[in-house]
């Protein structure tokens, strides 16, 4: 192009604390400079992980429903949920389990709402997270709702949206990363690349050579980030949430993970990737390279190791016994919630409903 | 008491609760400096600020998510939608959050909320300004529905869906915007949002619309009046949920029943109407229940706009047909 | 011939095409290597292509507005939305575009297309995965809606919507996919894409259904056979436009109606059919038009599933209050 | 951000050739360099120009409904349209009927639409191109779809999405040039900056620097230029023209320019907007450079200039003679094409309303 000038430069910084070999690649921000810290999240993902195990037993024996695993992709989950404060918001798509566990909603919630029944929404200790979000990318416009609702009260909190790989094609994802962007809202982004959308490689999705570029399209802040690497994504989001609540405005991490498992227990990912791929990407996951970052520093050893996933086992199964002795909710339940009342027009089918209960 | 238009009367509802209701934010495309492509809301921001009343990119699916969460949050937005025609790209957070957000929490997490939008057509707009889409809307349970057919009732209407804790669809008859002018007590009171309201009392036959439809339903009734046919004249108002009992009523009253609406016959709210009156009170039907609707083609672009849109004297027709029916 | 289930009658249906029609594309999210979530498109890509059967972005909106272009320029493209739950984002296109472009240019450009999309509950799926959203469709005209209800059907209707000049919503009923196998010619023949299929010939009462309730609506009839009522059970099929002149016909034999579908009971396709044959048959009516329907609230997550979707007990309940009555 | 290393670099270049004076800023591509062009789009900036002003008074005087008019934005429109050939397929809002004009729509087509007849969108020498598209930013996953089509059959065509910047906040437009990007399609997207939305300015839309960089999260080509000097917007269009219909890819371009009428005859917008930024933009407008540009190499006249204007306002008058006497479409005209063939349930539908036919 002749006759040009350059009117606007960008570029996308990556972040990378920890190799997939557990060594430190530089000096340790003091965000992330937490040994209590870095024990409580590992032992997250331990526990995120084998609830994860115990989810897709469930449902391979019958006693769950469709259930999307979150395999290879704790170091995200739980360092985003270390790295926000009680007062800040989540909106989660639906594999996010290791934030939710960190922000207090229990095993048995999460089996509920795989297992079919809405009471898994309930969420006492973080009554203001949204719950799973099925349709891809309606949860964004949320976040921006929620960060603007935190601007126009002034309160110093911020809004932590999760969107997908696949997520970013949808429109829903643009508008609400613009918004924020036009607004200088306090919302943090988080783009989960785990390269794949069920079969679609990211390719399938977009040209970009980040999905963090993205973000410059809203005219924000945005990096590319190990997301198998707990300690840059606890830092990565931690400083994000601090600008956000201090009114410094947005940020975009691309966190890039890779998911091990199938898309759900419905998908058999073994049509469309190559086992080779799977065995690469496994060698950087992202609990091992944690464990042996603590037990180099003499934090954890095989015993606690081995304690810790009994602890975990027995409250898993506890959940899970829990979940499976839940009686059912009431035929009335369907429409208990429909309007804050019942309109008058919905009585008789209340009733209709109430005389055909079991009666199919 | 002024006589106002019901533009001016849904802007005073609005600022009567951006008064009183310091949660409440009014937000959507030119509603700030603007005031609105109709004026509904204009001199809000410079009365309330731009915290309160802001304009929003160019994104209806964005208004009505942002709106979702804003309400989760315990604001009160009122959004507008510049038009029906644009609903749709809204529609994913319409259906899939906005009605089911309570639902979905059993009630931890709820959405009320009211998304203003003009309605219908007949001011001979471009394509896609002239739409009447409460069918979309009727059909997802958790979303009440409203649409207006005075100043008086646009004011009292709007402050219920303001006050309501569900989330309330607010659509505006562009026809009627400045069609006439009524006095309205700018009072701060409410009216219900799950009534019919009876606009005339006859025995012969009962005319149900809403919307501009009510104006050309009146007329019809007053023009069949002169006949000695006496129509019970009924602005549904409430089209979801829908207040059935009045509408009983009035057909077990007259035994014949006509409706009038200006969107689409197939699915339209007509068809709900006709198959609910046609299950309870079939025996009191003496004749069958005559639609007068948009016909089920593309609102033509406007040269053609008045032989699409349900007149005077297509009703005056229907009704006419019932008596001789039955 | 073989016998095989629904979703390898689309699939077959598809292949046909695709061999036989240069123009043809198959698109949509995991159409590709992976065939579909429910292997509709499977081994399509393999055998003919990746220019001819490819993925999208993840992206409805993107997948119809890519679909109406692609039409306008002579290709046919059939594409899939993966759940009808999903299909919010395509509706801009589909209402704005698909529908209208013929209308819009006089006939200049046209969009014949398929959209294809699985239908309905009963398969235990997450949330938004068991939506019956036919309404949202069938009150655009422009487009035609499809739904059907037996691997046959679904071959032939699937072809006769690929040729036809129209767009078309074709809807599938997730339920049946695999439910039961039949034996299919897979010769290329397409089926009548307005009318409605005779499934069982009664005289006491006429029974409409349409996708996974005709499994309802014949089981129910058997049953009420052994009492020694005779339904007679038409699988509506075209759901837009609807084939009246099949169901007054039978209205009119059996004096008697009962629609049973899945979706929400206001506004939808029941409503529509209830009115029009309470319009045009209604001396013929012995007794209410009784509608079997989703209940007015949110299809819930899977484990009241079962109590929400209409099942032979309340159809078998709904024909006999329909004798009862009359 | 420590430890951060740069992953991806992105700049915005700007294309400015011609001056708000008429000079040149540096030597004129050889695409550029073509007298008799020159001439052809001034000329058609004109005609574009007397067209508008006679459109806005016809809805002024009750003959035509609401208009948008595109005065100051002739540029781009006309630009572009010199910039494409006959085998390409615009995909346009409603604004660019310099656009049109060149590709051989006629006067009296865009007066039927905007006068309420659907006869309006014919276009006999066009007969691809797309009509005017109200709902903003759906026509831009059509203008992807058309370019998927000439790529899918290996035709040299590209297809050319107009967008309003307002239009850049709705998803639709991101998800169009995402997958333009991701497949590198022959699409040209023109970004038509006129600086407002109805009454809102970019600022209310975006925080962007430029609205080329929306560019970047599509991954493709990018590039800002002065839209009211037809000369760059001749260069930078052809160039991506070309580049797309060789199979190069996608590009996006940004056109500055802004809109010095009112947002339709049904706005007002000195409501929104002060007297002086219209003045200050009035300075830059695009016609007054180009005619200097011209009159400076002798190829344009007061006499010549004289002669065109008249000429034009003639052709302009018959064309609204025939708009005006051209009678309504039949009340059938409804029905007609709904469908391929008329349902036999609309049958009746179209009895009914012939029956009541100018009986209102
Ligand atoms: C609007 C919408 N379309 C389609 C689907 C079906 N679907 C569920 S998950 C998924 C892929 C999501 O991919 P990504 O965003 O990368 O998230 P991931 O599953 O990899 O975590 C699809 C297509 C959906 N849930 N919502
Ligand atoms: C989906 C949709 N929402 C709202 C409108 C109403 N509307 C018409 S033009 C316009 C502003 C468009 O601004 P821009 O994209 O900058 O284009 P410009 O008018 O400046 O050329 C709006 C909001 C519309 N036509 N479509
Ligand atoms: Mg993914
Ligand atoms: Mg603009």
């Amino acid at each position: 192009m002749k006759g040009g000038t350059i009117v606007a430069d960008f570029s996308v910084p990556y972040l990378q604390l920890l190799d997939a070999d557990g060594r430190l690649t530089g000096p340790l921000p003091s965000l992330a400079d937490n040994p209590q810290e870095w024990l409580a999240m590992y032992r997250m993902m331990v526990r995120t992980r084998l609830f994860d195990t115990k989810a897709v037993n469930l449902q391979r024996t019958g006693k769950l429903g469709t259930y999307p695993p979150c395999l290879g992709q704790e170091a995200v989950h739980v360092g985003v949920g270390a790295a926000l404060l009680p007062q800040d918001v989540v909106f989660p798509v639906y594999r996010e389990i290791g934030t939710k566990f960190w922000r207090g909603v229990t095993l048995r919630d999460v089996l509920l709402y795989w297992g079919g029944d809405e009471r898994g929404t309930h969420y006492v200790n973080t009554p203001q997270d949204f719950p799973f979000c099925v349709p891809i990318a309606s949860q964004m416009p949320h976040a921006a709702g929620a960060a603007l609702a935190f601007k126009l009260r002034g309160e110093a909190r911020c809004a932590l949206g999760y969107i997908g790989d696949g997520g970013t094609s949808q429109g829903a994802f643009y508008e609400a990363i613009n918004f924020a962007g036009a607004r200088g809202l306090p919302l943090v982004t988080v783009v989960v690349n785990n390269q794949y959308a069920i079969s679609a490689p990211v390719r399938v999705q977009t040209a970009c050579e980040t999905l963090a570029q993205k973000g410059i399209a809203a005219g924000m802040r945005c990096l590319q980030i190990d997301g198998n690497d707990l300690l840059a994504v606890r830092v990565a989001v931690g400083e994000a949430a601090e600008r956000a609540r201090r009114g410094d405005g947005p940020t975009l991490i691309e966190a890039l993970t890779y998911r091990l498992s199938d898309h759900t227990t419905s998908d058999d990912a073994s049509r469309y990737r190559d086992a080779e791929e799977v065995t690469a990407a496994r060698a950087r996951e992202p609990m091992v390279r944690m464990r042996r970052f603590l037990e180099e520093r003499k934090l954890w050893s095989d015993a606690q190791e081995a304690a810790w996933r009994a602890e975990c086992s027995a409250e898993i199964e506890a959940a899970v016994q829990e979940y499976l002795t839940t009686p059912r909710q009431p035929v009335d339940s369907m429409f208990d919630h429909v309007y804050a009342e019942l309109p008058r027009s919905l009585e008789w089918q209340r009733e209709e409903a109430r005389r055909f209960s079991g009666r199919r | 008491m002024a006589q106002i238009s019901m533009v001016e009367a849904i802007n005073l509802a609005q600022a009567w609760e951006l008064q009183n209701d310091p949660d409440m934010v009014v937000l959507g495309e030119d509603v700030g400096v603007n005031g609105g492509v109709f004026r509904a809301t204009s001199g809000l921001q410079q009365r309330f600020g731009a915290q309160r009343v802001f304009d929003t990119p160019l994104a209806e699916g964005l208004i009505a998510g942002v709106s979702v969460a804003l309400a989760a949050q315990g604001l009160k937005p009122v959004a507008e939608i510049q038009f029906m025609g644009f609903i749709y790209p809204a529609l994913d957070q319409i259906a899939s959050h906005m009605a089911r957000l309570r639902n979905r929490t059993r009630g931890r997490i709820t959405c009320p909320l009211v998304l203003r939008m003009p309605h219908g057509g007949g001011i001979h707009a471009p394509e896609h300004h002239s739409e009447s889409l409460e069918t979309l809307l009727c059909h997802h349970p958790g979303l009440r529905v409203l649409c207006p057919s005075s100043p008086q009732r646009a004011y009292g209407m709007l402050l219920g869906a303001i006050r309501s804790p569900d989330p309330v669809m607010f659509l505006e008859p562009v026809r009627l915007y400045r069609l006439a002018r009524q006095e309205v007590q700018d009072d701060g009171q409410a009216l219900p949002i799950d009534r019919c309201f009876r606009l005339r009392n006859g025995d012969d036959v009962t005319l149900l619309s809403w919307g501009a439809m009510t104006v050309e339903a009146m007329k019809a009734a007053e023009r069949l009046a002169k006949e000695n046919i006496q129509c019970d004249v009924l602005d549904v108002a409430s089209l979801a949920p829908i207040d059935f009992d009045s509408i009983l009523d009035s057909v077990v009253k007259t035994g014949r029943l006509v409706i009038a609406h200006e969107a689409v016959r197939t699915c339209g709210v007509g068809a709900e109407i006709a198959a609910t009156v046609a299950e309870h009170a079939l025996y009191d039907l003496r004749a069958p229940v005559r639609r007068v609707t948009g016909y089920d083609t593309i609102m033509p672009l406007y040269r053609l706009e008045n032989e699409y849109l349900p007149g005077v004297e297509r009703i005056v027709d229907a009704v006419r047909a019932t008596l001789v029916d039955g």
